[in-house]
């Protein structure tokens, strides 16, 4: 289990966990960034600016 | 020729028995249809005075193939607990016979939902059995769970007034609003809200595709709001396209410094162990926060927010279903934990995706 | 937070275990919301290319905070059943490879609904794998319930089809009908029908509020229907402003005499013990024949009928859930039996009233 | 304060004066509207006995900031054509005091469409005035122009007989169908079609979303539609979600061969000239079939068709605003004929794209 | 067949010539209807690059049969008046080739709305020229028309920004507020904002039915409303199931006490006199606020007010067509201005009732 | 005016008409290949087999 760094809830990881790989954490949705495996680290992804149709 | 859930009820012995006091509405209707898949609650009675006599299916299609019929309330037998659906005024006026029926009442109207004679006074037009309201619990399981249990009678919060105190509830409980600051709560409900009566406004050519303000001020579910948090609110209401859900949107201005990380611990802080309150704050995909469709059907909750760092804003965003989280369903819970039967038992329908104009 | 029902599901040693392949779309994620809350199936995986470590939730809402997410297809474990939700096409090249997976395999889409190689040459662009054409069996239980014991290869009805041959199946079964007669089939289909895809005529904007003709002449279901009833059919779609839902109207003109009393023989003599067919055939009330509105988010289709004794006609009315009896239900439904579970598991859920475009 | 423009009307000598009953309901609206920027025809009056002295804005809300006021029935001034939006039944009891007001009198109800007094007893409660039947005139131009110019009683086309007679007219006229084949109309229709009244069935709650069959047979139209095309036909009507529109599909058998060379100069030959018939029938893009958002808000209507050469069936598609086309539009239409008007004065707006549930 | 106004268009001298570029998409679409029927320009020319050499109805159905077709933007003819319909980004890189078709540009999109690239560096990405930025008007009459007149370059508002401007500004012009009170906005937008694009949040199946928060906080339009009002705001939007349509509720705390006559006063202040704004606060019947459905279709701002006297607040409603008042009629009654026209010319649809979801 | 081939009805076509190019039929919306320009010749254009989304 790790903490997510938007919510601080923990974030279930699989096993077979990759560097890079994007994972959403349950709790608040945050796309999170596996930057280290062994503990696992995540990172807040990088957000894709989304365009509301202004 | 289908599935007739309602008769298939066992009757052991552990199980409550219960009745509705109009079952021909439309939240009466969705507690019938709680009740009849309910594990631990047999349904014995379900009144209309103007179906008496015709079977349940033939309002609620859903129900079409049971064999229970609606009866005239005056014809109730005792049960361990009472359901009443009924406008609100009714139940103030029965009060005593209801509990001639059952030692436990859940009321679903907003006749024992304020502390006190005044509320009533000046949001109401008084009312008939005031002694009873410092006895009543407040249906809400989040704010008021203590209490409820062993409850005799149960007053099933305003569906407005449940999503607003959800959304804001955290907020006061972890000092980021004191109840000194501006309060604005920008509401979106469905047709359901009205209940079964029709009438022009909410005929279907002039009630579809609308953002309709209705009750622009002064909507009586301020009261209890106020009662809850303390504060006034500034409360305002618009009629959508939808028939079931209320969304509500509360925008806050904290008179200290608000981080993310504040408003998330607040917020997992008070609902982290709620079975029916979901956190749904940003995120990705298409559905980012809290939306009725997402809840639609269920006894779940939506609550998150947004941060306007350049307003010094909270948005707050808060979803329900106003048949079940708004009124049946939370009524059910509430009876749940006055009877203690296990919390989330026959509220666990999880939803549908995609669904419509819910 | 959240009745995470997904992760309550036991393990106990009856448990049957399942993936799913294309759970990000649109059936596929009624598959998953069924077999998570499916007292005797234990979910193990669900596929998706293009949402591979995601939660489920981010997908599906009303799953939000369950801890399962998207794999790859080449990743799946053994399991006991596979169901596969994917687009017309896939399954047939990859059989082998399902078969591999699992013992037995539910397929949804349409490419082992025929019998024979010539019917995909003429309706379809062809088949791979037409040797498991045989062996496979349609899974809508009231036609085909014997047969579905034991499959290991089990294909999901098309929605249309299914709603269109439930109508007509007992005026054949009881002679009403003998396949001579001209049958006009005129249905209305909701938007989920189209997948998650999206596209230009599915956007919001160009697809509310729609009674578009789509596939007025042509369409591929006219096959199955043919299969079954042993006749062709004068078949015409429309698209509707509603989510879920397929109605079919069929227009029948029998060529002896038929009365009511005819006609109720033969659906009650059908459908009556029947767990997922319901009649509707006037009455009083605002529900009286069968609409997409009184079954949708359940497994239930409704059949009813009119009467037209001045130009010899028959009206048949059926409607389904195109997500739920038009294919995920169906396919859990078959899969109940199939595997020998109680036929009716996972699938009791039984609607709401009042809903919108469901 | 906006575009008033029921008061810039100007009354210049070649002006025709108008009056309508029944100008609080959804016709009578529309009608209102239409003249109210007629260029040729001044707007005097409007009743409505429940609204007398209130502003026609205050019902219809796009006519707010006008001046115009409903009036009473009883106090209606002489005026050149006086248009009733009544209940059927309410026309025929007062058509001498109707020809009292006016010398041109245009009947939106079914009082006056069928040729004899034996039809009103057949499909309705027979007839108080039957001696004006043969004096009067279907509204419809395409099939009666000749016969409007100069009538002094028209008849206004029922919507769904409107739609359906545009679709098959052709057919007959050029010997595709001679009257002995089996025809099948499917009809969707919006709310509008009920009129202002409201009701339970029409509440939004239960109305939204709906495929709901209702007059599945025996549908009063039948009598009109055979009274024009000479043979009966096999009639249903679906509410679907919508507020205006009616869309029939008619489903034909010719006994002979037929191509869609056949076809193509069977429409174009009698809508080639129509100023309002418009042909969709096939093309690319989103909307390839005659469909009523494309027509919604305007005097518009759209016809179409496919071969389906392996049922030996021709599938005709016709889709009008039934508050238009199929009701005040067609008046309008039909007036502006009989007077010696411009034929398409007042009825000239396009319509929008894109447009929801319209 | 068919009403082909487009091609009845006259060309006498006082004619003025307009192209469209960008007139497949749905703000060009409305244009191009507007336009078409405009009684003194002349519409030359429509580009799209996508469907260049279709016809203008094979993408907007109302308006099939017409000749007009599509050409590419690279062969635009020079013509007195050029509209830009075109994405954000687009006509800020193109503006001097537009210059060089036409001496008046009207630029629909947000590229030269703001006064100075330091906005757009702060809200958008930059400007790509920004020497246009002091030349350019605001189109919205009601707060613009004396700079309109003469116009070269003139820039749409945005619709969210329009109609939360409408709501407010008289407010501030009355001393109502005077720019350092709390404002929430909080807006109600339709499907059709979006455009004509696409994608999966805006296909049917997940966009019906919404309340949806999109753009919760930081909404571009901002920018545009502090310009005008000269004092930022705290801006939410929600999707809702309309196809048309903006609403915006503000909720505003003046500092000192006023009254509905100062309300009324400042209101009528503003707007007595305008052909497109109404006012609608308070009154009887279905339609007492602002609404969307009140004004689909048309030119019409619709303005209103509520006083809560125990939260000191005033709420404002103002409803819009985003595709008319919002974008394109607000387009065609800037070019009427500045080029000498008419100001009400080719705006004088009043609209329709009843009306769905628009 | 040529006329079209699915229809028979008259289609305006504009000068610089090229071979190639498809236009599409006002009347009944056919898409229409261009052929041959002088006199223009117009051919009924491949059509694109449509999923309905069956
Ligand atoms: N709709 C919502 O979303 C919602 C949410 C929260 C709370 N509530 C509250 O729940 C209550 C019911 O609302 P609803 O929307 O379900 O209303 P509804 O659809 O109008 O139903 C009212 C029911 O009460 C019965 N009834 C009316 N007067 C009665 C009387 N004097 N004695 C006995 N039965 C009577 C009616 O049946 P017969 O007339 O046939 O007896 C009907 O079954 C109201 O107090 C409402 O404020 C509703
Ligand atoms: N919608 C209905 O009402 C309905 C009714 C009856 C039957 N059906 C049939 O059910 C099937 C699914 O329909 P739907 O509406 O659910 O479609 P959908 O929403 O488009 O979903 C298709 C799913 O298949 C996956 N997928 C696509 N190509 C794949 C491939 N080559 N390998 C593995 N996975 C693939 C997609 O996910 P990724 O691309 O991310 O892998 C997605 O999860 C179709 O055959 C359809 O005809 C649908
Ligand atoms: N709706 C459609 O799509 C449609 C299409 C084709 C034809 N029609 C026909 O058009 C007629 C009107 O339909 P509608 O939908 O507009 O109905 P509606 O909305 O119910 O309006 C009826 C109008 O008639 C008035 N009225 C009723 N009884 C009257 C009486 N005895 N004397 C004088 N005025 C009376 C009503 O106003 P007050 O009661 O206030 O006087 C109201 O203004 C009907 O005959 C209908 O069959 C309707
Ligand atoms: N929708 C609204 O309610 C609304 C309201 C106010 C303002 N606006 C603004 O109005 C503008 C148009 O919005 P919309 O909703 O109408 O968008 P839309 O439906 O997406 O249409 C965009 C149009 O621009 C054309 N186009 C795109 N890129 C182009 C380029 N590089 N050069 C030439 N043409 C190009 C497109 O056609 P081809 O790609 O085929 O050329 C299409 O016709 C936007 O700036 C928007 O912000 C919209
Ligand atoms: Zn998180
Ligand atoms: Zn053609």
């Amino acid at each position: 289990m790790t903490e997510c760094v938007e919510c601080g809830a923990d974030v279930a990881l699989h096993d077979d966990l990759e560097v890079g790989e994007i994972v959403d954490c349950t709790t608040c949705g945050a796309e999170l960034e596996v930057v280290d495996t062994a503990p696992p680290v995540l990172e807040r992804a990088p957000e894709l600016e989304e365009d509301w149709g202004e | 020729m289908g599935v007739n859930s309602l008769d298939d009820v066992g009757t052991d012995a552990e199980t409550v028995t219960a009745s509705i006091i109009g079952g021909s509405g439309f939240t009466g209707g969705e507690l019938l249809r709680l009740l009849a898949s309910h594990p631990s609650i047999e349904l014995v009675e379900v009144t209309s005075r103007s179906k008496a006599g015709k079977s349940v299916g033939s309002v609620h299609p859903p129900l079409r193939g049971t064999d229970l019929r609606f009866t005239e309330p005056a014809d109730l037998e005792s049960v361990d607990v009472l359901f009443a659906a009924t406008p609100h005024g009714v139940s103030m006026g029965q009060i005593d016979e209801f509990f001639d029926v059952a030692d436990t009442v859940v009321d679903l109207s907003a006749d024992f939902r304020l502390e006190r004679e005044a509320q009533y006074d000046e949001w109401y037009d008084g009312h008939d059995a005031p002694e009873y309201l410092e006895k009543s619990e407040y249906a809400l399981p989040e704010i008021n769970r203590e209490n409820l249990e062993g409850a005799d009678l149960i007053a099933g919060g305003g569906c407005n007034a449940t999503a607003t105190i959800l959304g804001l509830y955290p907020l006061f409980e972890h000092d980021i609003l004191d109840g000194d600051e501006q309060i604005v709560v920008d509401v979106k409900v469905g047709s359901s809200e009205g209940g079964a009566g029709g009438g022009e406004a909410s005929s279907h050519p002039e009630r579809s595709g609308v953002v309709r303000p209705y009750a622009p001020t002064g909507h009586r579910h301020e009261a209890e709001i106020e009662q809850f948090l303390g504060t006034s609110v500034s409360f305002t209401c618009h009629a959508v396209d939808m028939i079931r859900g209320a969304s509500a949107t509360s925008h806050v201005f904290p008179s200290g410094p608000v981080s993310k990380g504040d408003l998330w611990q607040a917020y997992r802080g008070e609902y982290e162990d709620e079975p029916f309150v979901r956190m749904a704050a940003g995120g990705s995909g298409v559905y980012r926060y809290p939306e009725p469709k997402a809840i639609a059907g269920t006894n779940m909750a939506e609550v998150g927010f947004e941060l306007d760092p350049s307003n010094k804003r909270v948005v707050v965003f808060s979803a329900i279903d106003n048949m079940m989280k708004g009124s049946a369903g939370q009524a059910v819970h509430a009876a749940n934990i006055a009877l203690g039967l296990e919390e989330t038992a026959g509220l666990e329908f999880t939803g549908l995706h995609p669904v419509g104009a819910p």
